[in-house]
């Protein structure tokens, strides 16, 4: 069977993950942001199963695991802290949140 | 994996994505964004991560995306309105990125490239396979992965919980004066 | 004998310190702190008793190892060069309680005694430590007690003055410090093995540049303290916002850490950059006697004036180390037990008056001589020593230190010279404004001549004066060994610029001469 | 394929029972307090003590053992113990600040132990880390713990401000450090740290992916360590959370940062050191200029220690970026008399602070010396140590680290070290001056009612003097400490290379 | 031939007994212990004086009594041995020092009568006569130095006796740092000796062995040390430049200015000149210099003497041109003939100060001889001493001044310094006309006293003109131990000092009948002068006045030398001190660069602090520039 160029793929997950960066940098929704941030982490397990599968190792594949376990985990504290917020400011925007600066 | 499916692929990712950061709804980012994650599942399994690839599908595009749409249904957050931030940022903070996806690109061109090739061992990617390094080389990772989670029960229901009847009342007064030092 | 010693030299007034802070009574408080100052003061009068005058080594000698990993050893001794600045110290801290407990402080007079006794241990450790990295211990501990003396009980810019006062010094130690580990790595590639012990690094072979960086870095450290122009401008502030006892300890025995410092380390370690450095330093120092004079001369606070008179008197020790011969050495040294005495004094009668007067304006004072003659007397007396008037302490140190200079450039000397003449003038115009004249305040006429405590404190520090003007020989008898040994390593420097310059007139200057002593008896 | 055995695992179980003392303390600790209620968590903070209390007996018993444990999983050597001993401490520092506070700020007191010492864990499981794995996880376990134990105070929108900026920072910089792990595994084949160790010789060593992975690598530490510019986070999150935390980030999870960055760079890409120490440099450089600069303009005390440890995080960088034993061993001891310096400074900070944030500023600190002498002593010591004036510990671990920079003729980077040592002295002190030489001020504390924290205090204090008077003893344990984990590095790669 | 002479220490313990008694004592016992004690205690040490010098007489010519004290300075090879040393020369000193200084000790004790602050004023006298005796006793420069700094100390002291008129506080400190700028070369002087002889590992500066070693000062050196030490001297004797201070210490009470500003301190400096003999004879250019000004301030202080209205300026300024004789004399190398007119003059000058002091004493401080006339009746023996005095100091054949100015003007001349003999007997006719203008104005004509003052004028007691007569006495016949060779005993006194100062020898063949006749010829005519302008025609020096106005004014401001001196030194001082470094470089230059340091700290912190916008987002940017950067410099390491 054939097997895909490893650049090619390694190329892609670089431009999801800095498509991700960039959503970081410019949405202001915290919602939205948060979500950038699962784009380079899924960036970042294409990488992973890409080079594992070139290693013919599992261990990449281990580490997406483990990976998507600490998505999991960082998902639910992180909508936990952004609905306090908005409890508190009933907002989600990343420009109300300068209370504390300089 | 086939060449033609590798660049469907590439190219139905890279667009989900952009819609990720480029639609104004969050309804609507979320929803390209769980529409990434399966196209990166299907190349998971295309490189023989068959396992990781449904887990990919099921627990990530699923469960954790179905998280989101909790939060943002329980916030009903608004559609973003307002222009966002200024756009010099925005511009410079493209530039970086740009920069970035360039360096990137320098090391991910076949010259750079060096990677070792060696073939697929039988049941690669299998769950057998998996579940062998799983409770062999990994078996500290996974039980702290068990932590993990705890942890994050533990944080999130710290966080989420109703707080006593004082506290609100001494928080109000401590909002207050922080406005008025503000 | 005398292990142990110099650590309870050093550590006894700490113990004072924290036992001081323990009571409750403010009186018990100060009495028992000048009591625990006077133990220190006469350990110190038996170190000067005991010491070999012969000997040119550290003689008291403690060396325990303290932390191996670095080879640093709590290594104490004491010789020639900082015996008699030990004595000085142990005298003015006792002085200075004494003084201070008879009302110049009000507030807060536990943490006072606290503070001076800890600043007596940081100073004492400086001067007796032969171990490099004890040294530098010490040297920044004496700083902080000396930094809340100023900035609690100071007056006026107090803080500003505290804090200008920490930085500049800080500045210059923290490169010293960088120095130090320098230097240390240096004599581990030499010698293979860590060794902060100041006799081994005095061998360290050091490459031209090095050498120079390094004594660069040690220069500065102790220019600022001692301190030359041009940094010395943290001076005036931190001695006139610092309380009496302050400026009195700041003034006396502080700025001769710097000095100090040349002789003990800069120099010995550094000689060939040394003997490089002369005309540098004979120039600033120079240019510290005239500035420091003229620009005292047009103060209107006395105290600022004084602090700018040191800076004067600081150039002529300098100028005197930097002759780098046994006369101006010696005078140096000398010099700095005179300035320590004399200035302390001034400092002491200013603060007097300041207690009666708060103010320390010289145009509101005039006419003083009718009022208070008991006080105006001292005050004469001490500023007549400042002045070096032949008789009294001050000259035997200028002289020997012009001397020696002009045996080394006697340009420097013809300039040097001016400063006494510039000494003479701003102090006796002083005076004259302040004593002499008509009263012009109906203020002055009422204040109270000298408290039998004032003149208690005073009285010691008149009497050093007059003997050590007339009778120096017991002093620099033991401090002159020392100085010579310290003068071998820059002998052969000398001697090796000169093959190189071909000019043998300095030897002479230099050179130990045994066939005099001939010369002179045949002449007797 | 092979069959599933066991055998190939060895389950030390003694190495890891620090770890897992300190899991089933914290999962006691939440069972316990399920009925208690937030004004009365003093007696779970107890419990939490006694944990931390017992793993540090056990972790004591593993200080000399060396080897592996888990197929390589766990590195057991005198590094993990050392980190693990320090980090403990950091925990009962913290849990004793917390005593009081958690009740008077209305804390969830079971979730605020156990995430407490579920962060404990975390870091612990970084210092004794034996795969990238491993590294990762724990560090999310501390960070995720940390996450929540910031926005604890939930009332206050201060403290979820400071929640929510630190996670998603965090999660951001946790990308890249993901990417550089990924990478690295691409280039070595392996995430073990022994086999990359073993790996790192000849073209190796300038493979590009291995390099732009190593960089990825240092910004995801260089993120957690609050180096520049990875710092942002740290001054608003410090000021925001509840300030026993602030105290554990300052400290506990720089210990933990340092302990992974120490091992990955220092240890295992020794090797590889000419690829990153020239980095390292610059950022050194960099971090403590700002750090110091920005801190001497601060009015809130906490902002300030928080660029305080940014500047410190730079002197520590200094001796990573010599990378030499020396430096290690180095790097170690500073982060030891650090900690307890800091923990002192913070434990004062909570000591002075009224309810919520309020008694921050450094203005409310003036006078503090005839309110309360015995603080503002204390103050002074931290502060002074701080700045490193001798004979405290802060001036020892500077010298240690100067020494083994010049030592190797870092000169210019150590004279930017001092100028700036110079610059942090004038805002430590501008403290000192508040507290002694001015007057006026709100802040008064009752320690009265405070064993715990007064205890708190007076150890650190004792510690901060007795480890810059008498340091031989630490100084002993750092190097060993490192060169431990060292010979074990070199063991396994010379068992793999055969 | 040397003997050591324990007692020569009691000479200097009597005054410092005095000294510490009037200090600590005075006050409390009384003005009655403190007559007594301040004048006693210089008899006695005259007593010892007179003993110790009378020892020398008995022994052989050019032996020494020397009494050793203790090993004072110690520097290496450098060191420096206190002792006392009497030869010849010194024994005229002493002899003059306590002699005179006694006298006007007793003196003082009529004169300060009625000062409350005679206690201080003892003090100091006796502090002064210390010094004073220290300095001519020491057997080195340094110890010589020691007196020499001490006398000036009195000197000011005494000067700004009377503290309470800011003006005298000022003349007293003109006159110290006068005196400082003087020392200051003398120092210098020392230094270079000192150097000199190092070079050839010779380290003395004890007097004997410094002219056994004489010969290695050959060339510069000696010229440079004997300039400088010259300098030392113009200060202490009052010659161009550094006169300036002496007219204006007459503010000080009238003993002080016979003692110290007219008999002794103002003439340690010829001491010092000839007691360096074997110096200066190396060193011609040296000494033709010191004769040079010598010659000129005698003239030039003559001349402005003539106009003084003041009767102690006129003293003052003839104290300083006879000073000025002393110097031509000693620098033409008639050493002996300046020590010798250092004693004539001590007696008549201490003379002529006591009496003016008795007069102003008489007329309640009045000072103005304008306001005085025909007081000779009022005051018999004042007059008659003074008169004497005058004519002494005018060298009227017979009188003490006539043999030692003769001997003077004839080394001048005979040296081969035709100008300066002749400006020297030129200034012999000005002090005849200056000194007799002086005695006319006061004690002749018509009173021209303010009348409140007349009903009590009265001879002063006794106390006061026992030392008139005594001085008077000395004045005549002190002259007569330096008679001409060939009369009498001849010039004994030359004689007892040539073993110290060597022999005059003549380099220009005179006649001294001849040279001598000019002077006193000169003298007679300004004698004459003064008898007509003064007693025969009143109104001639008011015309003349009016007609040389200009010169006149000149005169009387004193070629406005103060002035001159205000302009160029002390003004420009004032200014750099205060306006260019005090202000300029102290505050502004340096202090501003320190300060400004720290400013630019804190605006550099403030600058970065605002990055710290408080938006997420900007972080995570921040943060992406560090990846990039870090990153771009492994895309660096990989190309390369």
């Amino acid at each position: 069977m054939t097997m895909v160029p490893l650049t090619y793929l390694m190329a892609l997950s670089a431009a999801i993950f800095a498509i991700g960066v960039v959503g970081f940098l410019t949405r202001r929704n915290i919602l939205v942001m948060f979500m950038s941030i699962e784009l380079m982490l899924n960036a970042v397990n294409l990488a992973f199963i890409s080079l594992g599968s070139r290693l013919g190792s599992m261990d990449g594949q281990v580490i997406v695991f483990f990976v998507m376990t600490v998505a999991a985990a960082e998902a639910a504290v992180g909508l936990g802290i952004i609905i306090t917020i908005f409890r508190n400011r009933e907002t989600v925007h990343a420009d109300d949140l300068t209370l504390l600066r300089w | 994996m086939p060449m033609g499916l590798f660049w469907f692929l590439a190219a139905l990712s890279v667009l989900s994505a952009l819609g990720v950061v480029l639609q104004r709804n969050p309804l609507h980012c979320l929803l390209s964004l769980v529409l990434t994650l399966l196209t990166i599942a299907v190349l998971f399994i295309g490189q023989d991560a068959v396992v990781v690839g449904f887990l990919q599908a099921i627990v990530y595009a699923g469960a954790i995306m179905v998280l989101f749409l909790f939060v943002i249904w329980l916030l009903n957050v608004p559609v973003e309105t307002r222009p966002t931030g200024h756009l010099a940022f925005k511009f410079f903070g493209m530039i970086a990125v740009a920069a970035l996806l360039a360096e990137l690109a320098v090391f991910v061109l076949p010259p750079h490239l060096k990677v070792k090739y060696s073939g697929h061992p039988a049941g690669y990617g299998s769950i057998e396979a998996l579940a062998q390094s799983l409770f062999s080389d990994y078996l500290i990772a996974f039980e702290i992965t068990s932590i993990l989670l705890l942890v994050a029960v533990i944080g999130a229901v710290a966080l989420a919980r109703r707080s006593s009847e004082i506290e609100i009342k001494e928080r109000a007064q401590d909002a207050a004066r922080v406005e008025k030092a503000a | 004998m005398g292990s142990g010693l110099l650590t309870a030299v050093i550590f006894f007034p700490l113990f004072g310190a924290i036992f001081v802070l323990m009571l409750r009574d403010e009186r018990a408080a100060w009495n028992s702190a000048f009591i625990f100052s006077l133990v220190p003061l006469a350990l110190s009068f038996y170190l000067f008793a005991a010491f070999d005058s012969h000997e040119a080594g550290y003689q008291f000698v403690e060396q325990y190892p303290w932390i191996p990993q670095f080879g640093i050893s709590y290594h104490l001794g004491v010789d020639g060069i900082s015996l008699l600045l030990v004595l000085l110290t142990t005298i003015l801290i006792s002085l200075s309680l004494l003084y201070s407990a008879g009302g110049d402080i009000e507030k807060r007079p536990r943490e006072f005694c606290f503070f001076l006794l800890a600043l007596e241990t940081g100073l004492l450790g400086a001067l007796l430590s032969v171990d490099v990295f004890l040294f530098y211990v010490f040297w920044e501990v004496m700083l902080i007690p000396m930094y809340f003396l100023i900035g609690i009980w100071g007056h006026g810019r107090k803080v500003y003055a505290a804090v200008k006062f920490v930085l500049f010094t800080m500045l210059g130690s923290f490169l010293m410090l960088v120095a130090i580990i320098y230097l240390v790595a240096a004599a581990k590639q030499s010698f293979g093995r860590l060794s902060f012990d100041l006799p081994l690094l005095y061998q360290v072979p050091l490459s031209e540049t090095q050498a120079r960086w390094l004594f660069a870095a040690f220069a500065l450290a102790f220019a600022i303290k001692v301190p030359m122009w041009p940094v010395h401008t943290w001076l005036p502030d931190a001695h006139t916002e610092a309380p009496t006892a302050g400026s009195v300890i700041l003034a006396g025995i502080m700025l001769k850490m710097g000095t100090y410092g040349f002789l003990r380390f800069a120099i010995p370690l550094f000689p060939a950059v040394a003997v490089e450095a002369v005309p540098l330093f004979l120039a600033l120092a120079v240019i510290g006697i005239i500035y420091g004079a003229l620009v005292a001369m047009s103060q209107p606070d006395l105290k600022r004036l004084i602090a700018y008179s040191s800076v004067s008197h600081l150039g002529f020790v300098m100028l005197g180390i930097f002759a780098l011969n046994p006369q101006g050495i010696d005078g140096a040294i000398y010099q700095m037990l005179n300035h320590g005495i004399s200035t302390g004094a001034l400092f002491l009668l200013v603060g007097m008056l300041y207690l009666r007067r708060h103010t320390r304006e010289i145009s509101e004072f005039g006419g003083l001589w009718k009022s208070v003659p008991i006080y105006a007397s001292i005050f004469m007396f001490a500023m007549l020593s400042s002045a070096g008037l032949p008789g009294l302490n001050g000259f035997v140190g200028e002289f020997l230190i012009m001397a020696g200079t002009y045996l080394r450039s006697w340009p420097a000397a013809a300039f040097a010279v001016s400063g006494i003449v510039l000494g003479a003038l701003y102090l006796f115009w002083t005076y004259e404004r302040v004593m002499f004249g008509p009263i012009t305040h109906a203020v002055n006429a009422t204040i109270r001549d000298l408290t039998g405590r004032e003149i208690a404190v005073l009285v010691p520090l008149m009497a050093l004066m007059l003997f050590m003007g007339l009778y120096p020989a017991p002093l620099i008898s033991r401090l002159h060994p020392s100085v010579e040994k310290m003068l071998e390593g820059v002998r052969i420097e000398q001697v090796r610029l000169e093959r190189e310059h071909h000019r043998d007139a300095l030897a002479q200057t230099i050179a130990p001469a045994p066939k005099i002593g001939v010369q002179t008896a045949s002449v007797k | 394929m092979s069959p599933f055995n066991l055998a190939a695992i060895n389950f030390a179980w003694l190495p890891i029972l620090p770890l897992i003392a300190v899991a089933i303390g914290a999962i006691v600790v939440l069972l316990a307090g399920v009925r208690v209620d937030d004004d009365e968590s003093e007696g779970l903070g107890w419990l939490s003590l006694a944990t931390v209390a017992v793993a540090f007996v056990l972790a004591l018993g593993i200080v000399g053992q060396t080897g592996v444990a888990f197929a390589g999983a766990i590195s057991v050597d005198g590094f993990s113990a050392f980190f693990e001993l320090v980090i403990l401490i950091a925990a009962a520092f913290t849990i004793l600040m917390s005593l009081d506070y958690a009740g008077e700020n209305h804390l969830a007191g079971a979730e605020y132990y156990s995430l407490l010492l579920f962060s404990a864990l975390g870091m612990m499981l970084m210092a004794a880390a034996g795969d990238l794995i491993v590294l990762f996880l724990g560090l999310e376990t501390m960070s995720i713990a940390v996450y929540v134990l910031v926005g604890l105070r939930r009332r206050d929108p201060r403290s979820n401000e400071a929640a929510i900026k630190y996670f998603l920072l965090g999660a951001f910089s946790t990308g890249f450090l993901l990417y550089g792990i990924a990478l690295i595994y691409g280039a070595t084949g392996t995430i073990k740290l022994a086999p990359i160790h073993a790996a790192l010789a000849g073209p190796m060593l300038s493979n590009p992916l291995l390099l732009l992975g190593l960089a990825m690598m240092l910004v995801g530490f260089g993120f957690k360590v609050a180096a520049v510019p990875f710092h942002m986070w740290t001054p608003d999150v410090y000021e925001g959370a509840p300030t026993p935390i602030t105290a554990f980030m300052a400290v506990g999870v720089k210990l933990g940062a340092f302990a992974g960055f120490v091992r990955i760079f220092l240890v295992n890409f020794g090797p590889a050191s000419i690829q990153w120490s020239e980095v390292l440099w610059v950022v050194a450089a960099i971090t403590m200029t700002t750090g110091n600069l920005i801190a001497v303009v601060q009015t809130n005390i906490k902002r300030m220690l928080a660029y305080s440890a940014i500047a410190h995080a730079g002197y520590i960088l200094v001796g990573m970026s010599v990378a030499t034993p020396e430096a290690g061993a180095a790097v170690l001891y500073y982060l030891l008399a650090y900690a307890f310096t800091n923990l002192g400074a913070f434990a004062i900070v909570v000591a002075l602070e009224r309810r919520g944030t309020a008694g921050d500023l450094i203005a409310d600190y003036r006078g503090i010396s005839t309110r309360s002498p015995a603080l503002a002593a204390a103050m002074t010591l931290f502060l002074l140590s701080l700045a490193g004036i001798p004979p405290l510990a802060g001036f020892m671990g500077k010298f240690y680290i100067f020494s083994a920079a010049l030592r190797q003729g870092y000169v210019g980077l150590v004279i930017i070290a001092v100028l700036n040592a110079v610059i942090a002295a004038y805002y430590y002190i501008s403290v000192i001056v508040a507290m002694y030489m001015e007057e006026g001020g709100a802040n008064e504390a009752s320690m009265a009612r405070k064993p715990a924290l007064v205890a708190a205090i007076g150890l650190a204090a004792i510690a901060t003097v007795l480890i810059g008077i008498y340091p031989a003893p630490y100084l002993t344990a750092a190097s060993n400490a490192y060169n431990s984990a060292l010979g074990e590095q070199a063991m396994h790669a010379a068992a793999l290379n055969q | 031939m040397n003997v050591e002479f324990a007692a020569l220490a009691l000479i200097l313990v009597f005054p410092a007994l005095g000294v510490l008694f009037n200090t600590f004592l005075g006050p409390r016992l009384g003005r009655r212990a403190v007559n007594v004690v301040g004048p006693g205690m210089m008899f006695l040490s005259f007593t010892v004086a007179t003993w110790a010098f009378i020892t020398i007489f008995t022994l052989p010519a050019g032996s020494a009594l020397y009494c050793p004290l203790w090993r004072w300075i110690e520097a290496g090879s450098f060191h420096v041995e206190l002792g006392l040393r009497v030869d010849a020369l010194s024994g005229v000193m002493i002899m003059i020092v306590t002699g005179v200084g006694s006298f006007i000790h007793l003196y003082s004790v009529g004169y300060m009568a009625h000062d409350e602050d005679y206690a201080r004023f003892f003090t100091y006298m006796n502090l002064f006569a210390l010094s004073m005796l220290i300095l001519v006793l020491a057997d080195n420069l340094v110890m010589m130095f020691v007196g020499w700094e001490g006398v000036g100390l009195c000197s000011y002291l005494l000067i700004a006796f009377w503290y309470t008129n800011p003006q005298f506080a000022y003349n007293g400190r003109k006159a110290f740092i006068v005196n400082r700028i003087g020392d200051a070369g003398f120092l210098l002087g020392i230094f270079t000796i000192l150097s000199a002889l190092a070079h050839h590992g010779v380290w003395t500066l004890n007097f004997t062995e410094m002219q056994a070693h004489a010969s290695l000062l050959e060339g510069t050196a000696a010229t440079a040390a004997g300039l400088l030490l010259f300098l030392g001297a113009t200060g202490k004797s009052a010659q161009i430049p550094l006169y300036v201070w002496l007219p204006d210490a007459m503010v000080g009470p009238t003993p002080v200015s016979a003692l110290i500003h007219a008999a002794t301190m103002v003439t340690a400096g010829v001491y010092m000149v000839a007691r360096l003999n074997f110096l200066y004879m190396l060193a011609p250019d040296a000494m033709m210099v010191v004769a040079t000004i010598g010659a000129l301030t005698a003239f030039f202080a003559g001349t402005v003497a003539i106009v003084q209205p003041d009767i102690k300026r006129v003293l003052a300024y003839s104290t300083v041109s006879q000073l000025g004789y002393m110097f031509l004399g000693v620098g033409s190398g008639a050493f002996a003939a300046g020590i010798f007119h250092v004693m004539t003059h001590a007696f008549f000058k201490g003379l002529l100060f006591l009496c003016a002091g008795s007069v102003i004493h008489s007329l309640e401080g009045e000072q103005d001889m304008n306001k005085m006339g025909a007081l000779r009746k009022h005051l018999p023996i004042t007059f008659w001493t003074m008169l004497i005095a005058t004519l002494a100091i005018t060298a009227v054949p017979g009188f003490s001044g006539y043999f030692s100015k003769d001997l003077i003007l004839e080394g001048a001349y005979e040296s081969g310094h035709f100008w300066l003999w002749l400006l020297g007997a030129i200034t012999a006719g000005i002090t005849g006309f200056y000194m007799f203008r002086l005695i006319f104005m006061t004690f002749f004509g018509e009173s021209r006293v303010e009348p409140d003052k007349l009903h009590h004028i009265h001879e002063s007691p006794a106390v006061m003109t026992i030392p008139l007569i005594v001085l008077a006495v000395l004045a005549t016949v002190g002259g007569w131990v330096g008679l001409p060779d060939g009369l009498l005993w001849g010039d004994a006194f030359a004689r007892f000092l040539s073993p110290v100062v060597g022999n005059f020898k003549p380099a220009v063949a005179a006649s001294p009948a001849m040279l001598s006749a000019v002077a006193t010829g000169l003298g007679g005519l300004g004698i004459l002068l003064a008898y007509v302008f003064y007693l025969r025609l009143p109104g001639l020096p008011m015309i003349l006045a009016w007609r040389l106005k200009g010169l006149y004014d000149l005169l009387l401001e004193k070629y406005r030398i103060d002035e001159l001196y205000n302009l160029i030194v002390t003004r420009p001082l004032f200014f750099i001190s205060n306006q260019i470094l005090n202000r300029g470089v102290d505050q502004f230059v340096i202090d501003g660069a320190a300060n400004g340091a720290g400013i630019a700290v804190e605006a550099g912190g403030e600058m970065a602090r605002r990055s710290e916008t408080g938006n997420v987002q900007h972080y995570a940017f921040v943060y992406l520039i560090g990846v990039v950067a870090i990153v771009s410099y492994y895309v660096y390491l990989v190309i390369h």
